[in-house]
């Protein structure tokens, strides 16, 4: 049984329909990639995902459990974390208070310390601005501000939209390291990135958006190699 | 000759030195690249240039003029446009009126002429919207001149952001990541009409970009920023092979 | 081509509501209490036009637009009675000079409006408000909190021609500016005013500008309010005023003019509609008001909008 | 002129039925309007002119209604809310007029009093005010009031407080929200300057305002005789508390917006001695005063204060003008209004003079042992003095 | 010496007045702070409370306590309920939408009151029998020092509770943006009901003390401190907890010197004028932080 089950989904902005009928899986222990240009869908996927926006029709199914109509926080306290677009920190909030209240869902406090520990690690620049206000970080802090926020819920599945976006190259690179350590560390991975090279090589499966619709899926290396796949979205 | 002059500029938030002592000299017609990592100050070189922050020390001359403590609007009006980090479109205009705003100081009529229609209005409007019409037709935005700028797709908004910038017709245009959230083809595109801009309207170009092929591709001479000072300077080749360079930033 | 359609069906719509009117006053169609509505649906439409260039396209919330009709409305009464001029006359130099002291508070309005952005600002012009409420309460000039009586009556609904042709100059006017390069201005300050200045737009020029335009049209309202009703007391241009405005303005949907326009008839005559239900008319009117507001905002409109314009959409396939 | 007293016959009326209307032959119905606040901060007014008319309406119809000539008028009461501002107030006078009305009880304040003067002086309708008390409520022909003017009130109070109680240095407190509490003031502060007297303060107030603290620790620095109050009992009622928590033992002269200030105190003590002007006393024992005063209470729960009052002798004003004019045309009722003379609750043999003021007593009552008595009797009969 | 011990007094009035700002301001900052609108039936809230302890206390005849907590609970589940019915379908809408939407909520409250308890005072004695102080002749009634310690715990428990608790750490959070709020698992719906529960039950407490001050109820007595509190939280700086008691206090003592020393009829006129100039200062009021939008 796949973890993540999106069947049938229609998705509507006033009568606009964004999402046309759309179903993908993802199974556990996966990393999947999700790609496709600007304005295909892919955000709005993840957002009818977490309960951010309300699917006209469709089904959305976490570990054979019907999510579709459930309520974003519930959907995200039965272990979905969400990396959104443009990475809605919390601005007037330190770095710390940001990361503390991606542990909401969690109780134990010693567990939290220890994923926060963990975060610093991963991020020694938060640790380094534990204290400033999110708001003033620079583009780059901010995202990994949002990964760290999304990880300290210790997710069991993770959802990323375009974690790279606005990072500098030795960044991006260590972005995709830490999805792929996250990845080992047992936590599910459903990516959404431009950066469909990088995406398509850590990845197992991906699929392909086109204006609303799924074209194309598949093994992740084999779409790599895929004529149209490189002309439309590898730029080579 | 050169347009654009820093000497020693420098800005602190608290405790944090943001940009410390920097040199730059853009000389005209210049595709001209400024990298480096996250929280380096690149943005906020942007600010300190548009006087949305003031510097606390340091020299800014554009064409000569001096532009230390000039209001953003004056910046505007002495020749730099930009585009943000962060977009920032008229989102409740529709994509025309945008542009519309950037070619404000260019086309003029005063007050009673718009409330009362007189004959001034028709034509001076009629000519906006003609030149409006010509820069949408360089971002391929002209079919969607009618639209809410919110309702553009990223990519476009990015566009717009740059048509709008362009009208104000500076000397001196400054992109902030203009190829973020973009997927390769269209960074290519992205390419290729910053490349057209700059000969059509003989653009001096200051850009910010994290995606090296970008930068690799079109700009001549780059500076890269770290922790606020300059880590290396110069022909973007030379540059982007500097070990410094590529230990700070470009990793392997 | 299109353009011009758009303002004949304006036209038409302006003048049938003027024939109507004039018919209805003539032929005595409707009560008196409908004739003596005429007029205050009249100012209150010229507020609500100028406030929406504030609210709507200025994207500033302001509380004291209350006060500059209050200015208006003493400063144009005082002079349209003591002027040595026939009645008329008397009475276009009292609009202008209404307008223009009322834009002069705008000017003052003005730096706080420089400084200030949202709720500060709000309150700001609710203070300033109750500051020219209080001055007018002790004032001698103005009759102090005995009010300004003995107002000629020169713009009741008997004179509509002349009220109509007012409100009509405020709406075009309002509505050809937004249009208009500066109404461009400023929506851009509304939409972002970082971007705005980085365009060039001059900021605070125009922020100025849109509260001193609508200033101004609010004092013109407020003569011809007080040459309707004849006598001015401080207290009726309290905040519970500039809030009745303010409504208007939402509930017509911020920056839409027409809407702005429909919600000031509506407002105005519903109260009055309501005293059949007595003691629950203001009961009935605030569950109204909810209702309206909720009903702006729900799902059931959007779907109306939304069928509505599919139907557009295909129409034009 | 009929003087006969025109609530005798009242007994518990109000709740008669309205069958006895159509007693008498030749019926037609006469509308009388009233108008007033029923909502906002000044609603109380307006309610209690509301029901001071619907008590009279109700008693004449009870009684066989009015004739006047050869018909016999049952009386039909129409309300408007005002407000009590000036905007609404027109476009009330105007619904009432569509509703046909033969004669006006209203405005209740003197904004509106004043914002539908020269409207109904056009419609040349009688208009009757219970408590409009500004000067110029009554300045047209077609209008009249049973209340007094603030002017005189204040110049009355004045006279009373220096040549009553002796006082030499008077403090003023005084509601600047509207000009009946500024008229008083400066009725008060002229006469009273003009008997020799001294004001050692004048100290405004807002209607809504709660808190006088400040104002009485001002007048608590001063070697104040009296302090006067002109405003409603509202504010007299945080007056009083406040000035008692202070320990402020100066004592209290008040205007008649005093009436029904005991109701709303939580200690009478803290009003005890307090002494203010009335025209209406409903603690008064004879038959007239105690028979408006029950009914009122069986009908609505409260004790009438001097605006139901006043309204009610508004409506036997007009009832006595038909039966004067014989007829209902206005111009003849109002010509008539000239003629009449009621012994009416708020004073005796009340009557008009020709700018439309009334000719009545004003009363002073003190508060006594936490209850209202006549000035200067102590808790005994009423006794109209002339 | 007269004079000193003259200003003093004025400035404890000042304090009597400000303290009941104070307190009404501090739910209005509250629930300003955290659903971002001006809820402008706050002050009407405070008439229900008053009203309800003249109910359970006054007519139900209960202990004097269980009356305090009944009102307390009806007022938070009111404005509860208010949010759920009347502003929560606007969640998206602009906000100035639930600005107009609370003005009718306030009027409805007003009018509901008016029709069920009429327009006439009804006078209702205090249930605080704490003994005034008298300290060097000067006076301060009991009353007023309960307000002040009132006024005082509560801030400093909503101060606690919004910076160092979890839940107030969710409540910032949704402030800033429900969307990713709700991405960290927290109840948007829930945290605004309790942000409103909790502010009526500050309204409550103040309309509590503001009869006890006052001992009069009227259905229009909320309107006023409603909008002067609104007032002083701006003053202290809107959506500051501190703040919103500064400014209650500032505005009372204001209030008080203006109409002692400079002139009662013009009071209104300073106070704002006061206000206006303040705001010209420091634009963000006393307490508020400054944000500087980075570009
Ligand atoms: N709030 C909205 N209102 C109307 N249309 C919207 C809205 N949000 C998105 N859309 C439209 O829905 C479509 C899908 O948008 P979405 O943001 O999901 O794309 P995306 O694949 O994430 O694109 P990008 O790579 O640019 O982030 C686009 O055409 C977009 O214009
Ligand atoms: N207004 C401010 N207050 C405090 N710190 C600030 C402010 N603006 C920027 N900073 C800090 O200055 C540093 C430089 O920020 P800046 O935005 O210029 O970085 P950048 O080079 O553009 O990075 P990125 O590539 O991630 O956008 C960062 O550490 C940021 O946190
Ligand atoms: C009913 C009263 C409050 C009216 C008051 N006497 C006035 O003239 O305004
Ligand atoms: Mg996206
Ligand atoms: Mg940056």
């Amino acid at each position: 049984m796949a973890m993540l089950e999106i069947k049938d989904l229609e998705v509507f902005y006033g009568v606009i329909q964004a999402i046309k009928g759309v179903s993908f899986e993802v199974g556990e222990g996966e990393v999947i990639a999700l790609i496709g240009a600007n304005g295909a869908g892919k955000t709005t996927i993840l957002h009818t995902i977490t309960g951010l926006i309300q699917a006209k029709s469709g089904h959305v199914f976490f570990e054979g459990q019907e999510i579709t109509k459930l309520p974003g926080h519930k959907i995200v306290s039965k272990g979905i974390a969400h990396v959104p677009e443009g990475r809605r920190v919390f601005a007037d909030l330190t770095v710390l208070e940001n990361l503390k209240l991606g542990a909401y869902t969690r109780k134990d406090k010693k567990e939290i310390e220890e994923s926060l520990e963990m975060i610093y690690k991963r991020f020694p620049r938060l640790k380094e601005r534990r204290g400033q206000l999110a708001g003033t970080l620079s583009g780059g802090e901010q995202q990994m501000l949002a990964m760290g926020r999304a990880l300290m819920s210790r997710p069991r599945i993770i959802l990323m939209d375009e974690p790279s976006m606005g990072l500098s190259p030795i960044f991006v690179n260590e972005i995709f390291d830490i999805i792929q350590e996250v990845s080992k560390g047992g936590t599910t991975v459903l990516l959404v990135e431009q950066n469909a090279k990088k995406a398509l090589s850590i990845a197992d499966r991906a699929y392909v958006l086109e204006t609303g619709k799924i074209t194309l899926s598949g093994d992740a290396k084999e779409l790599m190699n895929d004529e149209s796949v490189k002309k439309a979205y590898l730029g080579e | 000759m050169a347009l654009l002059e820093v000497r020693n500029l420098g800005i602190s938030f608290g405790g944090l030195r943001a940009v410390d002592s920097l040199d730059m000299t853009i000389d005209q017609g210049q595709l001209y690249g400024l990298i480096g990592p996250n929280g380096a100050g690149k943005t906020t070189v942007f600010n300190l240039l548009t006087g949305v922050y003031r510097p606390t020390e340091g020299i800014i001359t554009l064409d000569g003029q001096n532009l230390v403590g000039k209001k953003t609007v004056e910046i505007n009006k002495a020749g730099i446009a930009r585009t943000f980090q962060n977009i920032r479109l008229f989102k409740n205009m529709s994509v025309m009126d945008n542009v519309k705003i950037g070619l404000h100081n260019h086309f003029k009529y005063n007050l009673f002429t718009g409330i009362l229609r007189l004959p001034g209005y028709r034509k001076v409007e009629k000519s906006m919207d003609e030149r409006a019409m010509e820069l949408l037709k360089v971002f391929d935005l002209d079919k969607e001149a009618g639209n809410m700028a919110a309702n553009l797709p990223y990519g476009k908004q990015r566009k717009l952001e740059i048509a709008r910038a362009l009208a104000t017709e500076p000397k001196l245009l400054l992109l902030d990541e203009p190829a973020a959230g973009m997927n390769p083809n269209e960074t290519e595109e992205l390419m290729k009409t910053i490349q057209f801009v700059r000969e059509k309207f003989k653009m001096t170009i200051l850009l910010i970009e994290h995606d090296m092929k970008l930068v690799s591709g079109i700009c001549e001479e780059v500076t890269v920023l770290n922790f606020g000072t300059v880590l290396a300077q110069g022909k973007t080749g030379d540059v982007l092979n500097d070990p410094r360079v590529v230990k700070a930033y470009l990793g392997e | 081509m299109k353009k011009y359609q758009k303002l004949l069906i304006n036209i038409g719509i302006a003048v049938v509501i003027y024939v109507l009117v004039m018919l209805a006053i003539q032929f005595g169609w409707v009560g008196r209490q409908l004739l003596s509505m005429i007029v205050p649906v009249c100012t209150n439409v010229m507020m609500a036009v100028s406030l929406c260039l504030i609210v709507g396209f200025l994207g500033e919330l302001t509380l004291g637009h209350a006060a500059f009709m209050s200015v208006g409305a003493y400063s144009g009464a005082l002079v349209s009675m003591n002027l040595p001029l026939p009645g008329w006359l008397s009475l276009a130099v009292g609009l202008v000079v209404g307008g223009v002291v009322a834009a002069l508070a705008g000017v003052i309005i003005g730096v706080p409006v420089l400084r200030l952005r949202g709720d500060y600002l709000a309150i700001v012009t609710l203070g300033f408000g109750e500051i020219i409420k209080s001055v007018f309460n002790t004032l001698g000039i103005t009759g102090g909190a005995s009010g300004l009586s003995g107002i000629p009556l020169m713009t009741s609904y008997r004179n509509f021609t002349l009220v109509f042709i007012l409100t009509l100059i405020v709406v075009v006017v309002v509505s050809n500016l937004v249009k208009s390069r500066q109404g461009r201005a400023i929506c851009a300050i509304r939409d972002n005013y970082i971007a705005a200045e980085a365009a060039g737009i001059k900021v605070s020029k125009y922020k100025v500008m849109a509260f001193v335009i609508s200033a101004f049209f609010a004092g013109v309202a407020g003569v011809v309010y007080a040459h309707n009703i004849s006598i001015l007391k401080p207290g009726n241009f309290d905040y519970n005023t500039s809030i009745e405005i303010l409504v208007m303005v939402v509930l017509g949907g911020m920056g839409s003019i027409r809407g702005s326009i429909i919600a000031a008839v509506i407002l105005t005559l519903l109260p009055e509609l309501l005293r059949g239900v007595a003691d629950y008319r203001m009961l009935v009117y605030s569950i109204v008001l909810i209702v309206m507001m909720l009903f702006n905002n729900s799902k059931f409109k959007e779907k109306l909008m939304a069928r509505r314009q599919a139907a557009k959409v295909s129409k034009e396939a | 002129a009929c003087g006969e007293s025109a609530g005798s016959d009242s007994q518990a009326a109000a709740s008669g039925s309205e069958s006895q209307a159509g007693a008498a032959g030749a019926t037609a119905e006469f509308i009388v309007g009233g108008m007033g606040p029923l909502t906002g901060s000044a609603a109380s007014y307006g309610i209690s002119v509301r029901q001071g008319i619907e008590v009279a309406v109700n008693e004449i119809n009870a009684a066989g209604g009015v004739t006047a000539g050869d018909t016999t008028y049952s009386l039909k009461m129409v309300f408007a809310d005002d407000e009590a501002t000036e905007d609404k107030a027109v476009s009330a006078y105007n619904s009432l007029m569509d509703q046909n009305i033969n004669a006006l009880v209203g405005a209740t304040t003197t904004g509106c009093c004043m914002a539908i003067a020269d409207i109904s002086n056009q419609d040349n309708l009688l208009v009757v005010t219970p408590s409009g008390s500004g000067v110029d409520c009554v300045k047209n022909p077609n209008a009249f009031r049973i209340c007094f003017t603030d002017t005189l009130q204040g110049e009355t109070l004045a006279d009373f407080a220096v040549n009553e109680m002796g006082a030499q240095n008077i403090a003023v407190l005084y509601s600047n929200s509207s000009d009946y509490g500024t008229g008083i003031r400066d009725g008060l502060v002229s006469k009273a300057e003009e008997l020799g007297a001294t004001i050692v303060a004048n100290e405004a107030f807002a209607d809504a305002d709660v808190d006088f603290n400040t104002q009485l620790t001002k007048i608590k620095g001063t070697n104040a005789d009296v302090i006067v109050v002109c405003g409603y009992y509202q504010a007299a009622t945080y007056i009083t508390k406040q000035a008692a928590d202070m320990g402020l033992e100066i004592p209290f002269l008040g205007s008649d917006g005093w009436d029904g200030v005991l109701e709303t105190v939580t200690d009478p003590a803290t009003v005890e001695g307090a002494v203010f002007l009335s025209s209406f006393f409903s603690a008064a024992t004879d038959e007239m005063t105690s028979g408006f005063v029950s009914t009122y209470e069986e009908n609505y729960g409260s004790t009438p204060d001097q605006f139901a009052a006043d309204a009610y002798d508004a409506v036997y004003v007009i009832k006595a003008a038909m039966e004067q004019a014989g007829s209902i045309d206005s111009d003849a009722l109002i010509s008539a209004m000239h003629q009449v003379q009621i012994d009416g609750l708020t004073g005796a043999g009340l009557s008009f003079d020709e700018n439309g003021e009334p000719n009545k007593d004003a009363k002073f009552i003190q508060i006594s042992d936490g209850a209202y008595t006549i000035y200067g009797e102590n808790g005994g009969e009423e006794t109209t003095a002339e | 010496m007269d004079l000193v011990i003259n200003i003093v007094e004025q400035l404890i009035n000042g304090l009597r007045t400000g303290s009941i700002y104070a307190l009404i301001a501090l739910g209005y900052t509250m629930v300003y702070g955290i659903a971002k609108m001006i809820n402008f039936a706050h002050g009407d809230i405070i008439m229900v409370g008053a009203y309800s302890l003249y109910v359970f206390y006054g007519i139900l005849g209960l202990p004097a306590a269980v009356a305090v907590i009944l009102s307390i609970i009806v007022c938070a589940v009111l404005g509860v309920v208010i949010e759920k019915v009347a502003y929560k379908p606007l969640r998206n809408a602009q906000p100035l939408a639930v600005l107009i939407t609370a003005i009718g909520v306030s009027f409805l409250l007003q009018n509901l009151a008016l029709l069920i308890f009429k327009a006439t005072p009804i006078p209702f004695g205090s249930i605080i029998r704490v003994p005034s102080v008298q300290i060097a002749g000067i006076h301060i009634s009991g009353i007023t020092i309960v307000t002040l310690v009132v006024t005082t715990i509560s801030m400093i428990l909503l101060t606690l509770f919004i910076n160092k608790t979890k839940a107030g750490r969710a409540m910032r959070a949704v402030s800033e943006d429900k969307g990713a709020a709700e991405l960290m698992g927290i109840s948007v719906n829930g945290t605004i009901s309790l942000t409103f529960a909790i502010g009526s039950a500050l309204a409550a407490v103040a309309g509590l003390l503001f009869i006890c001050q006052y001992e009069s109820l009227q259905p229009t007595l909320g309107a006023l401190p409603g909008i002067k509190a609104f007032v002083a939280a701006v003053l202290g700086g809107i959506g500051s907890v501190p703040g919103a008691m500064l400014g209650g206090i500032v505005l009372g003592i204001i209030e008080s010197l203006s109409k002692a020393y400079i002139s009662t009829q013009l009071s209104d006129a300073i106070v704002f004028g006061v206000l206006v100039v303040v705001l010209l200062v420091k634009p963000s009021g006393l307490l508020g932080k400054i944000r500087i939008e980075k570009v």
